[in-house]
C-alpha cells in the first residue's frame, strides 16, 4: 500500500478510536469535537468531489448545509408548533428530505451556475447561496436570523440520535460511507470523465462528451452530500441559524479541502482534522488565535504544495 | 473546590467592545466580592462567542462539558442565547442572560433554570413608546436592524406609540452589515415625522449618530433611540465632536446617576479602574455576578441541592445597581424603567441622566405565555 | 559581441538545449538555421532570459546574461522581435511603440517614432490603430519598431518574415539592411534560406539544440550536403 | 466518390481579422487531403469551425449531407468527427493510457457509470493499450502525461485520434515538434490509415505533404486559392508565389 | 414620486457607487493584470481608515491625515505584494485565496492588537459637517459631496493614468503580455509592486472616506469585499470601465432599492407583506443582478479584450 494508503488508514482509525475513548474517561466535550469535526469532514469530502477532482470551485457549499439542517429543523418546528404528525420528526422522512432539497437546489442553481467559468463561477455559487442565506433571513416563521432550536433530534427506531455516541457513530460511518462513495465515483466511467473536464474540457468535448451534463450530474451529487452532511449537523447543533450558510462558512470548507489537499481522498479529513483541532487548541491559549491561525495558514500554502497531503507523496493516492 | 462561573460574551470582532466593557465589569464584581461568596471561592471562566451563534454555543458547549461549571452567564445576542440555551439547560446548570432578551425564553421557552438580569428585548422601547405620547409626538419614522431583535425593537415601540408610524426601514444586518444609512435618512426626512425612533447596537450606533448630525437633522426631526447611544458610543461621539447627540432622549432600566449605595459604589470603581463611564451592559454583568454570589452564599456553597439553589436565586437578594427588584414568574427582573438624556458631567464627559420614571414595576409581555408558576 | 557556450536549458523536466555555443560579432548579421523545434527560439529566449540557462555561459560585451532578469538584460542593448510578433493587443500602434521606449545606453541620436515612420512609412496611417486590429505585416514592421525604439544595439529576430506576404516580406528584409547600415548587429531566425544568404554574413544550423554546423554564407552556398541535410523538404 | 465534407462561404473574424474570408472546401470520403498555407491563413480556425469549438459568423458546414454548422462539439463527435490540436491538447493531470482510455469511452457511450472503476474495464484498457503500441508509446503508458516530452505528446494526440475511429479526422500539423525520424515514422502511420478514414491533413511539413495527399488545397489569408493533386500544385504558379517561394 | 428624494437618492447611490469604484478598481487591477485574487483587499480598505484615524488625532487635521495616509497604505500594499501575492503568483487562485485569507486573519487580529476592539471615529474639520442647500429644503451633508468629488477625481486620475500615461501603457501591455514587457526592458516585478501598491492606495481612500460616515471598525473590509468582487465580477474582470460602470449601477440599484422597494412592492402586495420582503429583497438585489448577468453574460458585462 502507498504511503498516502496508510495515512489515510491511520487517520481514520484515530478519528473512529479517540473520541469514544474521550467520552468513557469522561470528556464528553471532545467526543462533541469529534462529532462537529466528522460532520464537516463529509461536506468537505462532498465539496472536494466537484472542486477536487472537478475544477469546479463552489463558494457557496455551506447553502447546501444550511439547508440540509434546514430540512430538519422546519419539520421539527412544525411538529412541536403547528401540531404536524409525529413522521415530521422521522429521520426517514428528514434526511431524504435534506438530500432531495439539496439535489433540487443544486439542480437549478447548477443549470446557471455551470454556464461561466472559473472565478466567475466562484462568484456565481456564492451570490445564490446568499440568496438562500437572505432568504431565510427574512422568513421569521422560522426564527430569521435569531436562528431555529430543534427541540427533537431526527427519530430512528435502531439509533438514538440524543446519545452522542451513538450521534458520533452514525456521522462516523457516514463519512467512511461518504468516502467511498465518492472514491468509487471518480473512479468510475463518470468520475473520469470529470477530471477529465477539469483538465481539459474542450478536448473533452470534441471527444463526444457533454461536459455541462456531466458537471451538473457531479454538482448535484456534491449538493446532495453536503445537504446530508447539513441533516446530521442539524441533529448535533439542534440549533441551525442562517449563519451556517454565510459565505465565510463556504470558504471555511474550501480551505478543509486546500489545507488538506485537493483531489485526494484522505485530504479533505485530513483538512477537517488540522483546521478544528487548531482552532480548539489555539483559542484555548489566547483570545488572538486567529493571529497564529493565519500565519500558519499562510505558511502552508506559501512552502506546502498541494496541500497536507501533499506531504506524503504524490497526487495519485 | 470553587464555584465556577463561565462567562460567554463577545471578545474578538468589532463587537468585542461590548465583551471587554463585560469583561470589565464582572472582574470588578469579583474584586469587590473578594473572590468569594460566604466561605466558597468563585471562579469566573470567560468564553468568547466570536459573534456568532455557533461558536457561542460551541464555547458554552465546552464550559459546561469540560470546565463542568455551575453556572454560566453573560450573553450580548439573542440569536447566541438562543443557540446555546439547550446545551446549559440539558446538563441541568444554571443560565443567566446579562443582556440578551428574546421574547421566546420570556415565553414559551422560559424555564426553572433560566434567569436574567436584563430585560426582555420589547420593555425599553415600549417604554419609549410611553415617553412618545407624553411628549405629545404624533408621527414616528422607525429604523433598526433587519433581524429578530431589531423586528422586536420596532415592534416593541409599535405597541405603546399611539400616533401614527409614517414609515418603517428595516436594514441590512449580519457579517456585512449595512453602515451607510444615507438613503434611509433621507427618506426619513422626506416623510415629515416628528420624531425618529432607532435601534442600532454597538458600531452600527456610533455610525449612525454621526450621519444623523451629517444630514443636519436635529431640528426637524428629533431622534429616540433604544441601546444606541450609550457609554460605549459616547466617548468616542465625543472625541469625534458630534455634538448634536447631547440631548438626546433614551429609556433603559439602568443609569449611571441612579441613587443607590451599590450603584454608586460600582459606578465609582469602574471609572477609577478603567477611565469612562461603564454601560448598561457592565451593569447587568455586574448583577449576574452579585446575583450568583447572593445565591451560592445562601446555599453554603452546595451546587448539588439543585431546587434550593433556585430558590435562593428567584429570591434575587442582592444589591443590585439598579435598585431593588423581584423575578416575575419567568425569572426575568421586575423593574423600573428610566428615560435618560445625554449631558455633559461636571468633568466635561458625556454620559446620561434620569430625567425621569416611565415604568414601575413593569412586567414583560410574554411572562404570561410562560407555565411557570 | 556576444558569445554563448555549453548552453542548456529546460522545459520542466526535457531538455530543449544540449550545450549550445555560438558567437557574434559586432556589426554582423547572424542566423540559426534548422527544422521546427530545433531550439532556435529556445536559444533567443534563453538569450533573452525569458526562458532560464541551465547551465553554461552567455556573455555579452563581456557581461553575464545568465541569471539575469529578462528587463536588465534587455537594457544592456538587446532589442527583441519574438516569433509570433506578440504586438500588445490592447494598445494602439503609438502606444505600442512609446510604452517601452528606453535609451539606457545613452545612445546620441536615439530611435524617435519619426525616424521609425521613415524606416516603415505604411505605420504612419495607421498609428491610432489598436496593436490588434493591424495586418501581419503590420505587426511585424510595428514589433521592429518597437524593438528599435529601445535603442538596442543587437537585434535579435526570431522568424522575422514567418506568414507574410512577399511583398511585404521584402520590406523587411529592405529595412534591416538599412538598420544594418547604421551599424547595428543582428541575430535572426528565418524560414526562407535564400533572403537570409543575402543578407547575412555568418550562420548556425541548430539540431537538437546545438549547433551542428558553422560557417560563412559562401561556406554554406558551397556546402550542399548540409544544405539538403539539415535544412530542405 | 461523394464529399463527405463541404464548407460553404465560411465567414470568421476576429476583431479587424478575417481569419476565414469566404471559404469553400469540399472533402471526398475515403480521400487524404491537405491543407497548406502560411502561418495565420486560418487553417486552425478553419478546423476549429469544423469541430465546432469556434463559431463561424457566416457560412454552412456540411457533413454526410447533413448541415451542423451550429451543432455542439460533443455532437459533432457522436456524428464521426475527431480532430487533433495543433497546440498540444491533452488531460496533463491524467496517465497517458487514462487519456487514451477516455477517447475509447467517449465512443463505446456508457459514461454514466457511477460506481465501476473505470481502470477494471479490460476492453477499454486492451484497446487503449493497443493503440499507444501503435504511437510506440506502451513504455509510457502509466506515465503522467505532463512528464511526457513535446514530441510525445504529437504521438498521443493521434493515438487519441485513432482512438475515437472517427470517420472523419481533422489533423492539425501533426508533425510539428517530431523529430526527422519520428517523422517519418508518423508519415509511415498515416500511410496506414489512409484509406479507412477520411482524413483532413493540415500540415508545414511539405515533404509529408507530398508523400501523403491526394489532393492539397493552399489556404491563403481564409481562403483557398487552389486546391489540386500534388503535382498540379507543385506547378501551380499562385502557389509559388504565395506559400511554396518564388523560386 | 417625489422628485427631491429621488435627487437625493441619486446623489446618496452615486456615492455609494464611487467608494464602491475605488475598492473594485484596485481589485479588477491586481486581479486583472496580475492574475492574483486578493481576498486581503479589503483589510487594506480597514488599513486606511485605521491610519487616518490615527493620524487625524495626531494632526489635528483630517485632511492633512488623508494626505499622508494614502501613501502609507500604498506602501503597505507594496509590502503584502513582496512577501505575500509574488510567490504565490504562479500557483492556482486556490491557493490565493487561501493564502490572502490567512493574511485577512492576521491583519484583523493585529489592528484589534493595536488600536483594541471599539474602532476609531474621525472627526471632520467644521466646515465638512455642516450640509449644502441644493435648493429650497433640498440639502446634502457637505461631505458626502465630498466623497463624490474625491471618488470622481480619482476615477477621472485613474483613467487618465491608465490611458494616458507611459506607465498606464505598460500596465496595460502587462496585462496583456507580461513576458513580452519584461523582454523590452521594463522591471516588470516592480511593476507589478506598484500596480499592487496603487491598487491599496485606492482601497485605502476609500477606507479614509468611509471612516469619518461609519468608524474605523476591525472587520469593515470583510463586508466590502464580497461586494468589489460582485462589482468587478459584473463589470468584467480587469476592465476599470467595466468596475466603474458597474460600481456606480450597483451602488444606485442598491440605494434605490432600499428606498423605493418597499413603495413598489406594496403598489401590488400587502402593506405588511410589503414591509417584509422588501429589506430581504434589497438585502439579495446585488446577488440577484450579479447571478443575472452573468446567466446572460458570463463573462461579466466588459469582458477585457485580452486574456
Ligand atoms: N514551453 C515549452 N514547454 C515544453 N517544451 C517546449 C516549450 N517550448 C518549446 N519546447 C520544446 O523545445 C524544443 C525546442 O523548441 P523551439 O521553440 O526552441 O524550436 P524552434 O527551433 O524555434 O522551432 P520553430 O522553427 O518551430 O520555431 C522543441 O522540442 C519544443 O517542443
Ligand atoms: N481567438 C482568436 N482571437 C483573435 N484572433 C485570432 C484568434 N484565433 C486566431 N486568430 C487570428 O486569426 C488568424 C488565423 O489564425 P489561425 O490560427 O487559424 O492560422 P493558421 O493558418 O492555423 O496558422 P499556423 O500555420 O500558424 O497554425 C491569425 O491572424 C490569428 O492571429
Ligand atoms: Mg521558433
Ligand atoms: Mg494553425
Amino acid at each position: 500500500m502507498t504511503t498516502r494508503g496508510w495515512i489515510t488508514l491511520a487517520v481514520m482509525a484515530l478519528l473512529g478510536v479517540l473520541p469514544p475513548l474521550f467520552f468513557l474517561t469522561g470528556n464528553p466535550f471532545y467526543l462533541d469535537l469529534a462529532t462537529r469535526l466528522v460532520i464537516l469532514a463529509i461536506a468537505a469530502v462532498s465539496l472536494n468531489l466537484i472542486l477536487g477532482y472537478g475544477g469546479l470551485v463552489s463558494f457557496g457549499h455551506a447553502a447546501f448545509v444550511g439547508l440540509g439542517a434546514y430540512a430538519v429543523g422546519i419539520p421539527a418546528h412544525h411538529w412541536l408548533y403547528t401540531g404536524w404528525g409525529d413522521w415530521a420528526t422521522m429521520g426517514y422522512v428528514q434526511l431524504p428530505l435534506a438530500v432531495l432539497a439539496c439535489a433540487v437546489f443544486a439542480l437549478l442553481t447548477g443549470l446557471v451556475c455551470l454556464r461561466t467559468k472559473g472565478v466567475y463561477f466562484i462568484m456565481i455559487t456564492m451570490a445564490f447561496a446568499q440568496m438562500i442565506y437572505y432568504l431565510i433571513v427574512s422568513i421569521e416563521e422560522y426564527g430569521g436570523d435569531d436562528g431555529l432550536v430543534i427541540d427533537t433530534r431526527s427519530q430512528f427506531a435502531w439509533i438514538d440520535l440524543d446519545n452522542p455516541l451513538q450521534l458520533f457513530g452514525l456521522a462516523y460511518v457516514s463519512l467512511i460511507v461518504s468516502m467511498v462513495l465518492v472514491r468509487l465515483i471518480v473512479n468510475s466511467r463518470f468520475g473520469m470523465v470529470l477530471q477529465g473536464a477539469k483538465g481539459n474540457p474542450d478536448r473533452m468535448a470534441t471527444l463526444g462528451f457533454n461536459v455541462y451534463v456531466f458537471r451538473l450530474v457531479a454538482y448535484v451529487i456534491s449538493g446532495a452530500m453536503a445537504g446530508y452532511a447539513g441533516a446530521l449537523l442539524g441533529n448535533f447543533t439542534t440549533f441551525i441559524s442562517p449563519e451556517m450558510m454565510d459565505w465565510s462558512r463556504s470558504g471555511e470548507l474550501m480551505f478543509m479541502v486546500i489545507l488538506g489537499g485537493a483531489s485526494t481522498t484522505v485530504g479533505p479529513v485530513l483538512g477537517a482534522v488540522v483546521f478544528i483541532v487548531l482552532e480548539e487548541v489555539l483559542s484555548h491559549f489566547t483570545i488572538y488565535w486567529h493571529l497564529p491561525f493565519g500565519l500558519l495558514l499562510m505558511a502552508v500554502v506559501l512552502f506546502v504544495r498541494g496541500g497536507l497531503a501533499g506531504m506524503f507523496g504524490r497526487k495519485e493516492d | 473546590e470553587p464555584v465556577k462561573i463561565g462567562f460567554v460574551t463577545t471578545l474578538t470582532t468589532g463587537a468585542a467592545v461590548i465583551g471587554t466593557d463585560m469583561q470589565n465589569a464582572v472582574n470588578l464584581a469579583m474584586e469587590h466580592l473578594g473572590g468569594k461568596a460566604g466561605d466558597t471561592e468563585l471562579e469566573v471562566i470567560f468564553g468568547d462567542d466570536q459573534f456568532a451563534p455557533e461558536a457561542g454555543k460551541q464555547v458554552t458547549d465546552k464550559l459546561v462539558k469540560q470546565d463542568d461549571v455551575d453556572f454560566v452567564a453573560g450573553y450580548i445576542w439573542s440569536h447566541v442565547l438562543l443557540a446555546s440555551r439547550k446545551s446549559v439547560l440539558d446538563a441541568d446548570k444554571i443560565l443567566i442572560s446579562a443582556n440578551a432578551g428574546p421574547s421566546q425564553m420570556a415565553g414559551k421557552l422560559c424555564d426553572k433554570n433560566f434567569f436574567s438580569t436584563s430585560w426582555q428585548n420589547d420593555q425599553t422601547p415600549m417604554a419609549m413608546g410611553e415617553v412618545l405620547n407624553r411628549q405629545g409626538v404624533k408621527s414616528l419614522y422607525l429604523m433598526a436592524p433587519n433581524y429578530a431583535a431589531g423586528k422586536d425593537m420596532t415592534a416593541g415601540v409599535e405597541r405603546t406609540f399611539t400616533g401614527e408610524i409614517v414609515g418603517k426601514d428595516l436594514t441590512k444586518w449580519g457579517a456585512d452589515a449595512q453602515l451607510d444609512f444615507s438613503a434611509e435618512l433621507a427618506k426619513a426626512k422626506a416623510s415629515g415625522a416628528d420624531g425618529l425612533f432607532v435601534f442600532y447596537p454597538g458600531a452600527a450606533g456610533g455610525a449612525f449618530v454621526k450621519q444623523y448630525q451629517q444630514a443636519g437633522l436635529k431640528e426637524t426631526l428629533p431622534l429616540y433611540s433604544v441601546f444606541t447611544v450609550d457609554a460605549i458610543s459616547l466617548p468616542k461621539l465625543q472625541s469625534a465632536g458630534f455634538t448634536d447627540v447631547i440631548g438626546s432622549k433614551v429609556t433603559q432600566e439602568w443609569d449611571p446617576s441612579l441613587d443607590n449605595a451599590a450603584n454608586k459604589k460600582f459606578v465609582t470603581d469602574f471609572k477609577a479602574k478603567f477611565g469612562h463611564y461603564p454601560s448598561y451592559y457592565g451593569a447587568q454583568s455586574y448583577d449576574a455576578i452579585m446575583l450568583i454570589a447572593s445565591a451560592v452564599e445562601k446555599v453554603g456553597g452546595d451546587m448539588s441541592d439543585k431546587d434550593a439553589l433556585r430558590a435562593a436565586l428567584k429570591e434575587a437578594d442582592f444589591e443590585s445597581v439598579r435598585g431593588d427588584f423581584t423575578f416575575g414568574n419567568n425569572n426575568l427582573p421586575v423593574q423600573n424603567f428610566y428615560l435618560r438624556e445625554v449631558v455633559e458631567d461636571a468633568d466635561g464627559v458625556w454620559t446620561t441622566k434620569v430625567v425621569e420614571t416611565v415604568y414601575e414595576n413593569h412586567v414583560d409581555s410574554f411572562a404570561a405565555e410562560c407555565d411557570m408558576k | 559581441m556576444l558569445v554563448l557556450k555549453d548552453v542548456t536549458a529546460h522545459y520542466g523536466t526535457s531538455q530543449a538545449l544540449f550545450g549550445m555555443s555560438l558567437a557574434l560579432n559586432a556589426g554582423s548579421v547572424v542566423t540559426l538555421l534548422g527544422r521546427n523545434g530545433m531550439g532556435k527560439t529556445t536559444t533567443i529566449n534563453t538569450i533573452m532570459g525569458i526562458v532560464k540557462a541551465s547551465g553554461g555561459s552567455i556573455t555579452f560585451d563581456g557581461e553575464e546574461l545568465v541569471g539575469r532578469a529578462s528587463f536588465r538584460t534587455a537594457n544592456l542593448g538587446l532589442g527583441l522581435v519574438p516569433e509570433g510578433r506578440q504586438i500588445f493587443p490592447n494598445l494602439s500602434l503609438r502606444e505600442n511603440l512609446v510604452a517601452t521606449a528606453s535609451n539606457h545606453l545613452g545612445v546620441a541620436d536615439p530611435w524617435t517614432i519619426d525616424k521609425v515612420f521613415a524606416l516603415f512609412p505604411e505605420l504612419e496611417t495607421r498609428v491610432s490603430s489598436m496593436g490588434n486590429l493591424l495586418s501581419g505585416g503590420e505587426q511585424q514592421m510595428l514589433a521592429i519598431g518597437r524593438a528599435l525604439m529601445t535603442n538596442p544595439r543587437l537585434l535579435i529576430l526570431d522568424e522575422a518574415t514567418e506568414g507574410l506576404a512577399p511583398l511585404v516580406r521584402r520590406k523587411i528584409w529592405d529595412a534591416l539592411e538599412q538598420v544594418r547600415a547604421e551599424g547595428m548587429s543582428i541575430l535572426v531566425v528565418d524560414k526562407n534560406l535564400a533572403d537570409l544568404m543575402r543578407i547575412a554574413d555568418h550562420h548556425h544550423i541548430v539540431q537538437r539544440g546545438e549547433v551542428v554546423w558553422s560557417g560563412t554564407t559562401e561556406d554554406l552556398r558551397a556546402d550542399e550536403a548540409t544544405r539538403r541535410q539539415y535544412l530542405e523538404f | 466518390m461523394s464529399a463527405v465534407l463541404q464548407i460553404d462561404g465560411l465567414n470568421k473574424s476576429f476583431g479587424g481579422i478575417k481569419a476565414t474570408d469566404n471559404l469553400n472546401l469540399s472533402v471526398q470520403k475515403g480521400e487524404l487531403h491537405a491543407v497548406i498555407g502560411p502561418n495565420g491563413a486560418g487553417k486552425t480556425t478553419m478546423i476549429s469551425q469544423l469541430c465546432g469549438s469556434q463559431r463561424p459568423d457566416t457560412g454552412r458546414i456540411l457533413y454526410a449531407g447533413r448541415d451542423i454548422t451550429t451543432l455542439p462539439p460533443h455532437k459533432r463527435a457522436h456524428l464521426g468527427i475527431t480532430r487533433s490540436y495543433q497546440i498540444t491538447s491533452l488531460i496533463m493531470e491524467m496517465s497517458v493510457i487514462d487519456n487514451v482510455a477516455l477517447a475509447l469511452q467517449a465512443r463505446d457511450g456508457h459514461s454514466f457509470r457511477f460506481l465501476r472503476p473505470a481502470r477494471s474495464l479490460s476492453h477499454l484498457r486492451d484497446k487503449a493499450m493497443d493503440l499507444l503500441g501503435k504511437v510506440d508509446l506502451t513504455a509510457k503508458a502509466e506515465h503522467r502525461t505532463k512528464a511526457l516530452s513535446h514530441g510525445e505528446h504529437r504521438r498521443m494526440e493521434i493515438a487519441i485520434a485513432l482512438a475515437s475511429d472517427a470517420e472523419l479526422m481533422l489533423l492539425d500539423e501533426p508533425m510539428a515538434g517530431l523529430g526527422s525520424h519520428e517523422s517519418m515514422q508518423m508519415v509511415e502511420l498515416l500511410r496506414g490509415i489512409k484509406g479507412q478514414h477520411t482524413i483532413l491533413l493540415i500540415e508545414h511539413d511539405m515533404e509529408a505533404v507530398f508523400a501523403l495527399a491526394d489532393r492539397i488545397s493552399v489556404l491563403v489569408y481564409g481562403h483557398i486559392i487552389a486546391t489540386g493533386t500534388p503535382d498540379e500544385i507543385r506547378g501551380n504558379e499562385a502557389v509559388q508565389h504565395a506559400y511554396l517561394g518564388e523560386e | 414620486m417625489d422628485f427631491s428624494l429621488l435627487v437625493i437618492q441619486g446623489l446618496n447611490g452615486l456615492q455609494l457607487g464611487l467608494l464602491l469604484f475605488l475598492v473594485a478598481s484596485g481589485l479588477t487591477l491586481v486581479f486583472g493584470i496580475l492574475d492574483f485574487v486578493n481576498l486581503a483587499h479589503g483589510s487594506l480598505y480597514m488599513l486606511g481608515a485605521f491610519f487616518c484615524a490615527t493620524l487625524t488625532y495626531l494632526f489635528g487635521n483630517f485632511i492633512l491625515a488623508l494626505i499622508v495616509a494614502v501613501p502609507i497604505t500604498g506602501v503597505i500594499g507594496f509590502l503584502v505584494e513582496r512577501f505575500v501575492a509574488r510567490p504565490l503568483y504562479a500557483r492556482d487562485h486556490l491557493d490565493h485565496v487561501l493564502g490572502t485569507f490567512g493574511l485577512i486573519l492576521v491583519i484583523d487580529t493585529l489592528t484589534h492588537l493595536i488600536w483594541g476592539p471599539e474602532g476609531l471615529s474621525v472627526p471632520l474639520p467644521d466646515w465638512l459637517r455642516g450640509q449644502i442647500t441644493l435648493w429650497g429644503d433640498t440639502v446634502v451633508p457637505t461631505f458626502r459631496l465630498m466623497i463624490i468629488g474625491a471618488g470622481l477625481a480619482a476615477a477621472a486620475g485613474l483613467f487618465w493614468m491608465v490611458n494616458r500615461t507611459r506607465l498606464g501603457m505598460l500596465i496595460r501591455a502587462g496585462a496583456s503580455n507580461r513576458t513580452m514587457v519584461s523582454a523590452l526592458g521594463i522591471d516588470i516585478e516592480l511593476l507589478f509592486g506598484l500596480v499592487f501598491a496603487l491598487g491599496a492606495a485606492m482601497a485605502g481612500l476609500a477606507g479614509m472616506l468611509i471612516a469619518p460616515i461609519t468608524e474605523a471598525t476591525i472587520g469593515m473590509g470583510n463586508g466590502i469585499i464580497i461586494t468589489a468582487f460582485v462589482v468587478i465580477i459584473v463589470g468584467g474582470i480587469g476592465s476599470i470601465k467595466g468596475a466603474f460602470i458597474a460600481a456606480l449601477l450597483i451602488g444606485l440599484i442598491d440605494t434605490l432599492g432600499r428606498s423605493f422597494l418597499d413603495d413598489i412592492f406594496a403598489l401590488f402586495m400587502s402593506p405588511v407583506a410589503a414591509e417584509n420582503s422588501a429589506p430581504a429583497i434589497s438585502a439579495m438585489l446585488i446577488y440577484i443582478i450579479m447571478a443575472l448577468v452573468l446567466a446572460f453574460r458570463p463573462q461579466g458585462l466588459f469582458p477585457p479584450k485580452v486574456r
